[in-house]
């Protein structure tokens, strides 16, 4: 736990200098409410308090890194009673909760606070003005996030608010557009990701086969015509690295066997596509992770490890 | 069942210690669906409240005439006529609170727990315990209705029976849909909660 | 066989008897019902034209309805307007006409129809109608249904209602026009956008920005995507004294319609709807009444 | 029971077909597209000139023939056989359109509509029972059996299917009756009485015939078949159709949806349900509480199908 | 030597640890006073004892005897009197019935004169491996004639030695292939004899070349046209020494769940059972001793000992200059299939490879949380079964439905147990499971 989160701090420090000071505030409420909401939940529910295992902080950093940098310091709160108390305590505590607890914490803030979650986004710093946003500021400028501006106003309008070619590759990789707080920074969430893949923490399969689905589908279905849709900014804009490396790959919430990871992983990819295409949301990877999470254990069922050798004439 | 009940006794177990909502678990639709505000919450629960009285004195007073054999399909043609009337009655008298609760007037007729005091009890006892037996009963889906809704309503739009008493809306959530099943599941387990405590606490009286 | 009879016996006799306590109730509640179809339909127009029932509409105030056909006989299409000739007054058996105009607004023909002043308002009645007096191998189809609403005989106000697509699924609304288009009100009647956000195109603060906008400013309406400025919101909601509401009413009474926070689409909606509602209208309306003054037919508004 | 279910999609894509093949000849597919766009494809390549040329259309909503929309450029695309349509102001798209082009085939105009198709329209009705509005997860109905039948994924599975079918057949039932009696005769206010009636008439029937057909069958999924009764939504169905005056393809398409979104619904609850058992719920929340509280989880998730457009 | 051969299913790769030991020669320790003789030294029935209290034995004297079903004698490791019949500490059940014997410092070792083999027939030669009370040595003590007389059914064509040693810090093998290649070439032989067989395969981990070396220089001298014996190097994985996976390793064949290895044709034995072999047919030597491996951080002189089956535990301690103050927890066997022991009165047995006095640093004493789901036991169970769902059934006390997951196919190799970031006990899990499951 605590190598992911270790993980997840380059993205946060990258987004300070992205979003300003209130980013770190915002997560530091975030991992503080997590940590006591689960230390208070262990304790009425009578069991050892293991605030200590670092899962809960990482709760409270991916609540935080979902959410718009320029919401007020209540949300995170809230989000995290969502998610440590009824979406993981109350199910029997780590290792039984259904839904991804931080995604089940965002889901209950975006029904909540549908206004402040959907346009509390702010422009990216260019100055190094980290503190330009706190108090009064945040409230005087909004901005929009690459998917918002691509699903209401078109690709014209996308290509006059954030250009296009390598400049737009670049600015949106190192992540400089606007999103939530973790999710803008293509290159630090990869560089985290790549980390863990070769410590072994987590393997290529779901994420992977996530970033591909999205990939693929985008480019088949996401321009004017079949196939001419642009699968790289798809995968660059919003929040499907993030999701795919730290959200999907959540080992509670995920299927435990490869071939059911790899059907996982292109469920959550087609179902954000089509959440992004043809749903509500600009943004479709949180929904598309809570839709395929009770379906992992059904996967698992359906897909067991290979056994060593059955039995002779087949099991009981 | 003893034959010999009070009314209190009657009324008391409707209420509180087989709840149909709480308790019994029965008839969790509405419970969950439209109880978004207490204004809701009490226009179902008094729709059923009628069907179930009308229905539990009409069975109570044509028992004996009931054939065992046919005996749901009755029980269901009563209650069926009854939540026609009650239809009729809300759609001709209150059209506003009517479209508020859309169909689930209609589905009154799937309730389980009506059916099921029918068959419990009144196809087996006097018209007058039969009649207190529906009240309680009802009162029991009122009463659960109307706390549902009392904390949905005051949690997602801060008022009470529509009138403004926080000033803000505090959690939109709990008008949402999904909200319903939280409330209803939380409370559920508060009322466990203290059965079991108010139980432990009399184990260690006596 | 005896158990058979029985039963069968029974079961008919509990059926006829639910059949009674059903039809009886449905006779005693029918007419109620009937009449309180359309109570909150005309509560809401009242409301629109600012009556209330603390403040109740002067027996001098008419609605006329309006019902709009389109009547199509081989490739030839005619516009029909079946509108009130008599008194107009509710209650009062009304004699109505059906006025058919060509497609560039001349008249065809002027038809009296025989029809009931309350059944005029029954969907069916009101198709058979038409159907009678447009005569066979014609295929009528009802368009719209529109109020123009006078008092001691002078106009003072349209009502229409409409539907246009929303951000989920559509968006029905009733607007109220003065005489010169410019809008009075407007009242969302269904919709089923998200609460929170597009949901809230039925508040105050939205809905009441329509309000006095002249037809000029209204045919270019735009969405700006800017927050809503504070007493401009305070006017809207209707807190504040009335002097100063007029006043900042009247400031902004040019302006563009401020979008509602994270749902630009559904206030887009919302103003496009409107927009092209009103110029339908505006320009039926004009091509109606030029016909009916040359062709001098009486009507009643 | 899986043939007949077979059967019965089977059919109902028979039935689909007159729909797909709506328009005229010449035109292969219409729809909209954005807030002022119109996207016409044709079955095969149309002179570029005629079709490119703006001023040769004649748009207008159908409800108004006397209203001709604007049109400010029309473009080919797909290599000659398309062409998207720009009006100046943005298209009512609940409303249909006509679309008149002159000379495009020589002589005269072709005519036709646009509208939204009315396949996608049947389509979003299924999709929509389904996932968008789950019966269960968004409209809460059938929780008692919902919850009753959820404990293990194989009484899940019984009970869905046993519920898809039968609900299929009673809709079917109830449509008609709705249809050919209650409306005829004025009789709407029994609608109640003969649908719940029906429904029991359908139990009994498939009680009948699958005792008699396949009684293996029955011994697995018999015991479901009282416990549909007890669930609103397969009341629900038909009032549902009756309030919205559906045709018989849309009451099918009505109740194939609110069927699979309750096989769905009742599948993935047992599963993790199953999961549940084995984990450490604190006492007060054992059984249903808990099941609740999963199920708002749930429905939260089915947020994430809100507002979905697919056709 | 061909590419590396190992079983493609799962596996881990535990820190090796050998190093400790690995140099150091075979070192034979004193006999202390008195040996505590556990009567159930092997699967099957526990023996019967032969002798009566007082009563004086010889080294070699038969003092146990197996009456009825599988099992083999037991023999008295040295020359003493009978003491007493009482209750021994055992690592695994706790106590057990066990022989005590007072050491008689004074009689002359004895000593088994080499013979030649060649003249008996297979059924002699299964007598003395019978006689000799030789069981499998590498961990579960199956009887070793029986293994050796595979059912009429069953086409044996390869015999395959164990010399994997897979387990961390264990070098006892390591040390019998070096220093007594010839005589498991020699008991390879006689196997091969009494199966009528021509061919034997001994597989020896790559993390041990001298053994390698030795061991292909015995077998190359030791093969004949009518018995190929060959050497062949595998990759270092654990659970390699796994008679499952080294068959896979070594033939590709895989053996069906619940069925033996002669199944497939092939039979399993230890290097070190070999070696046993080859001493009780050669010399006639019961099998009374025992080389082992003492190591781990928390013993002040790691050795492998040769050691006379009934040396307690602490006299081992006592003979190697005793434990060291960050001792922190003692293990009879290897570390991952080994058993803790609390009481260091427990006697070795003849299955006993190793006793490890293992300190804080060298194990994990976190408490073990809640599984998380990870999957990392799946990936590393060589059997392909799940242990995260057996652990959670298990502690949601539903053992009984464990059998659906493969429970009885698991040798508890205690991947899972390594492998597990929760740091979840799985193997007492399985074993609990294996319990309850067969009820």
């Amino acid at each position: 736990m605590w190598t992911v989160l270790a993980c997840l701090m380059p993205p946060l420090i990258l987004s300070v200098f992205i979003f300003g000071i209130q980013t770190l505030i915002i997560t530091a409420v975030s991992v503080i409410s997590c940590v006591l909401v689960e230390a208070v939940s262990q304790k009425a529910l009578g069991r050892p308090i293991t605030i200590r295992d670092g899962s809960a902080a990482l709760t409270g950093v991916l609540i935080a890194f979902v959410i718009p940098p320029g919401v007020s310091y209540l949300l995170p709160v809230l989000g995290a009673v969502m998610a440590i108390y009824i979406g993981k305590h109350l199910l029997g505590g780590i290792g039984y909760n259904i839904f991804n607890p931080a995604l089940l914490g965002r889901a209950f803030l975006l029904a909540t606070f549908p206004v402040a979650m959907t346009s509390a986004w702010l422009p990216p710093l260019h100055d190094l003005a980290i503190f330009s946003y706190l108090g009064s500021g945040v409230d005087a400028v909004t901005a929009a996030t690459p998917l918002a501006v691509m699903k209401e106003q078109g690709m014209a309008a996308f290509t006059q608010a954030f250009g296009s070619g390598a400049g737009l590759y670049t600015s949106f990789f190192l992540g400089w557009r606007p999103g939530c707080i973790g999710e803008t920074s293509g290159c630090m969430i990869v560089l985290g990701g790549l980390y863990m893949l070769y410590r072994g923490y987590i393997t290529w399969h779901i994420p992977v086969s996530v970033l591909g689905t999205i990939a693929l589908l985008s480019w088949i279905f996401g321009g004017e015509a079949l196939c001419s849709g642009d699968p790289l900014l798809a995968v660059l804009s919003g929040g499907a690295l993030l999701g795919a490396f730290y959200m999907a790959n959540d080992y509670v919430t995920s299927p435990t066997n490869k071939t059911s990871q790899l059907i996982y992983g292109v469920g959550i990819g087609a179902l954000t596509v089509l959440i992004r295409m043809k749903g509500g949301y600009p943004e479709g990877i949180c929904y598309a992770i809570l839709l395929m999470n009770p379906l992992s254990s059904v996967l698992d069922s359906f897909f067991k490890p290979k056994r060593f050798a059955p039995p002779v004439g087949g099991d009981k | 069942m003893t034959n010999t009940k009070s009314i209190g006794q009657l009324l008391s177990r409707g209420i509180l210690s087989e709840n149909p909502i709480f308790k019994l678990a029965l008839s969790m639709c509405p419970a969950v669906g439209i109880s978004t505000t207490v204004m809701n919450g009490v226009m179902l629960g008094v729709a059923v409240f009628f069907v179930q009285v009308f229905s539990s004195v009409t069975i109570s007073l044509f028992k004996d005439q009931i054939h065992p054999r046919i005996r749901i399909p009755s029980y269901t043609l009563t209650i069926a006529t009854w939540v026609t009337v009650i239809d009729l009655v809300l759609a001709a008298y209150m059209p506003g609170a009517y479209a508020k609760m859309g169909i689930f007037v209609k589905l009154i007729v799937a309730f389980a727990i009506i059916t099921m005091r029918l068959e419990m009890f009144a196809c087996k006892e006097k018209v007058k315990d039969s009649f207190w037996d529906g009240v309680g009963m009802g009162l029991g889906f009122l009463v659960g209705m109307v706390v549902i809704g009392f904390v949905r309503e005051l949690l997602g739009s801060g008022t009470v029976l529509g009138y403004d008493v926080l000033g803000f809306k505090p959690l939109l959530f709990f008008i949402l849909p999904c909200a319903g099943f939280f409330v209803v599941g939380l409370m559920m387990a508060f009322f466990n909660w203290i059965e079991v405590f108010y139980k432990q606490k009399r184990g260690v009286r006596s | 066989m005896k158990d058979i009879v029985s039963i069968v016996f029974r079961l008919t006799l509990t059926c006829l008897m639910a059949a009674t306590v059903m039809g009886v109730a449905f006779i005693v509640t029918n007419k109620a019902k009937k009449h309180n179809e359309h109570v909150r339909e005309e509560r809401t127009m009242y409301a629109l034209l600012g009556y209330s029932e603390a403040k109740p509409a002067p027996a001098s105030v008419v609605l006329h309805q309006i019902y709009r056909y389109i009547i199509t006989e081989g490739e030839v299409q005619f516009v029909s307007y079946l509108i009130p000739t008599g008194s107009g007054k509710p209650g009062v058996s009304n004699a109505y006409s059906l006025v058919s105009l060509d497609l560039q607004g001349k008249l065809v023909d002027q038809k009296p129809v025989a029809i009931d002043g309350e059944k005029i308002r029954g969907r069916e009645d009101r198709d058979k109608a038409v159907i009678a007096v447009a005569g066979s191998g014609k295929d009528v189809r009802f368009a719209d249904h529109t109020i123009i609403v006078t008092e001691n005989g002078k106009r003072i106000a349209y009502l229409l209602g409409g539907k246009f697509p929303g951000f989920k699924t559509f968006i029905g609304v009733m607007l109220a026009l003065d005489p010169q288009y410019t809008m009075v009100g407007m009242e969302i009647l269904e919709h089923e956008e998200d609460p929170g956000l597009g949901a809230e195109i039925e508040q105050d603060y939205f809905k009441n920005q329509f309000q006095g906008k002249a037809f000029s400013t209204l045919k270019g309406l735009k969405v700006v995507k800017e927050p809503l400025p504070a007493e401009y919101q305070q006017a809207l909601e209707g807190g504040i004294a009335e002097a100063d509401m007029a006043r900042i009413m009247e400031q902004y009474k040019e302006k563009d319609i401020y979008a509602l926070t994270g749902a630009t689409i559904s206030s887009r909606s919302v103003t496009d709807g409107v927009k092209g509602m009103v110029k339908k209208f505006a320009y039926r309306l004009d091509i109606l009444d030029k016909v009916l003054k040359e062709q001098q037919i009486a009507v009643s508004f | 029971m899986r043939m007949k279910l077979r059967q019965l999609i089977l059919l109902a894509f028979v039935l689909l077909l007159p729909g797909v093949l709506q328009a005229a000849d010449l035109i292969k597919k219409t729809s909209f597209s954005g807030t002022n766009e119109m996207k016409v494809l044709f079955t095969g390549k149309v002179n570029a000139a005629i079709a490119g040329d703006a001023s040769r259309y004649t748009v207008y909503e159908e409800n108004d023939p006397d209203i001709k929309l604007a049109l400010a450029a029309a473009t080919i695309t797909d290599e000659g056989r398309g062409v998207t349509l720009k009006f100046a102001e943005p298209l009512n798209s609940a409303n249909t359109h006509v679309v008149s082009i002159r000379n495009l085939n020589g002589e005269g105009a072709v005519d036709f509509k646009v509208s939204k198709s009315y396949l996608g329209y049947l389509l979003s009705i299924l999709i929509s029972a389904m996932l968008i509005n789950n019966f269960v997860f968004t409209k809460y109905l059938g929780l008692c059996v919902f919850f009753g039948t959820s404990k293990r994924k194989s009484t899940a599975k019984g009970m869905g299917v046993v519920f898809t079918i039968v609900m299929l057949v009673s809709a079917s039932m109830s449509w008609f009756f709705y249809q050919y009696i209650l409306i005829p005769f004025n009789l709407n206010f029994l609608q109640i009485v003969v649908f719940i009636g029906l429904v029991s008439l359908t139990v009994q029937a498939v009680d009948t015939i699958l005792r008699k057909v396949n009684p293996v069958l029955f011994n697995s999924f018999g015991v479901f078949l009282v416990l549909v009764i007890a669930n609103c939504i397969i009341i629900a169905v038909p009032l549902i159709l009756a309030n919205n005056n559906y045709n018989y393809l849309e009451t099918f398409m009505l109740a194939l949806g609110a069927g699979g979104g309750f096989l769905l619904a009742l599948y993935l609850m047992s599963s993790v349900r199953e999961r549940l058992e084995i984990a450490m719920i604190p006492a007060s929340f054992k059984g249903l509480p808990i099941a609740f509280i999963v199920a708002g989880q749930f429905a939260m998730a089915f947020l994430g199908f809100s507002g979905l457009k697919l056709f | 030597m061909n590419s590396l051969l190992t079983f493609p299913l799962g596996g881990v790769h535990p820190p090796e640890a050998k190093g400790q030991t690995a140099g150091l020669a075979i070192e034979r320790m004193p006999v202390p006073d008195e040996l505590e003789i556990i009567l159930g030294q092997h699967i099957g029935a526990p023996c019967t004892p032969t002798v009566k209290k007082r009563d004086v034995v010889v080294e070699g004297a038969m003092i146990g005897e197996v009456q009825k079903g599988l099992g083999v004698p037991l023999h008295s490791p040295v020359a003493g009197t009978i003491k007493d019949f009482g209750m021994s500490a055992h690592p695994m059940r706790v106590t057990s019935p066990s022989i005590t014997i007072t050491v008689d410092h004074a009689a002359i070792p004895a000593t088994y004169p080499r013979n030649d083999w060649s003249t008996l027939t297979v059924a002699e030669l299964l007598g003395r491996v019978h006689d000799a009370g030789i069981v499998g040595i590498g961990g579960a003590g199956f009887p070793s004639h029986v293994k050796l007389k595979p059912p009429p059914d069953a086409k044996i064509d390869k015999l395959l030695l164990n010399g994997a040693e897979c387990e961390p810090y264990i070098t006892a093998d390591h040390r019998q292939m070096l220093e007594h290649a010839a005589d498991i070439v020699e008991g390879a032989k006689i196997i091969v004899k009494i199966l009528g067989i021509q061919e034997c395969i001994i597989g020896i981990e790559r993390n041990k070349p001298d053994a390698i070396q030795t061991m292909s220089e015995a077998a190359q001298a030791g093969s004949t046209a009518g018995c190929r014996i060959s050497v062949q190097a595998l990759q270092v994985k654990y659970p390699q020494g796994s008679e499952k996976q080294l068959i896979q390793a070594l033939t590709g064949r895989k053996v069906p769940s619940m069925a033996l290895p002669s199944t497939v044709g092939v039979v399993v034995h230890n290097v070190s059972t070999a070696r046993a072999i080859c001493d009780a047919v050669v010399g006639g030597k019961p099998l009374y001793e025992k080389v082992m491996t003492i190591s781990g951080g928390g013993i002040t002189r790691p050795a492998n000992l040769l050691v006379k089956v009934g040396t307690k535990a602490s006299d081992i301690v006592a003979y190697l200059g005793g434990v060291k103050p960050e001792l922190a927890k003692v293990i009879m066997g290897g570390p991952m299939m080994g058993f803790a022991v609390s009481n260091l009165d427990v006697p070795v047995t003849k299955t006993t490879s190793s006793i490890l006095f293992l300190t804080e640093k060298e194990i994990d004493t976190r408490p073990h949380s809640q599984c998380i789901r990870c999957g990392w036991c799946l990936e590393a169970c060589p059997m392909g079964l799940e242990p995260k769902e057996i652990g959670v059934f298990v502690e949601a006390n539903r053992a009984e439905d464990t059998a659906q997951f493969g429970v009885f196919d698991c040798f508890e190799c205690g991947s899972c147990a390594f492998i597990c970031p929760a740091k979840r006990p799985l193997v007492q899990f399985i074993r609990l499971a294996k319990m309850k499951a067969k009820r």
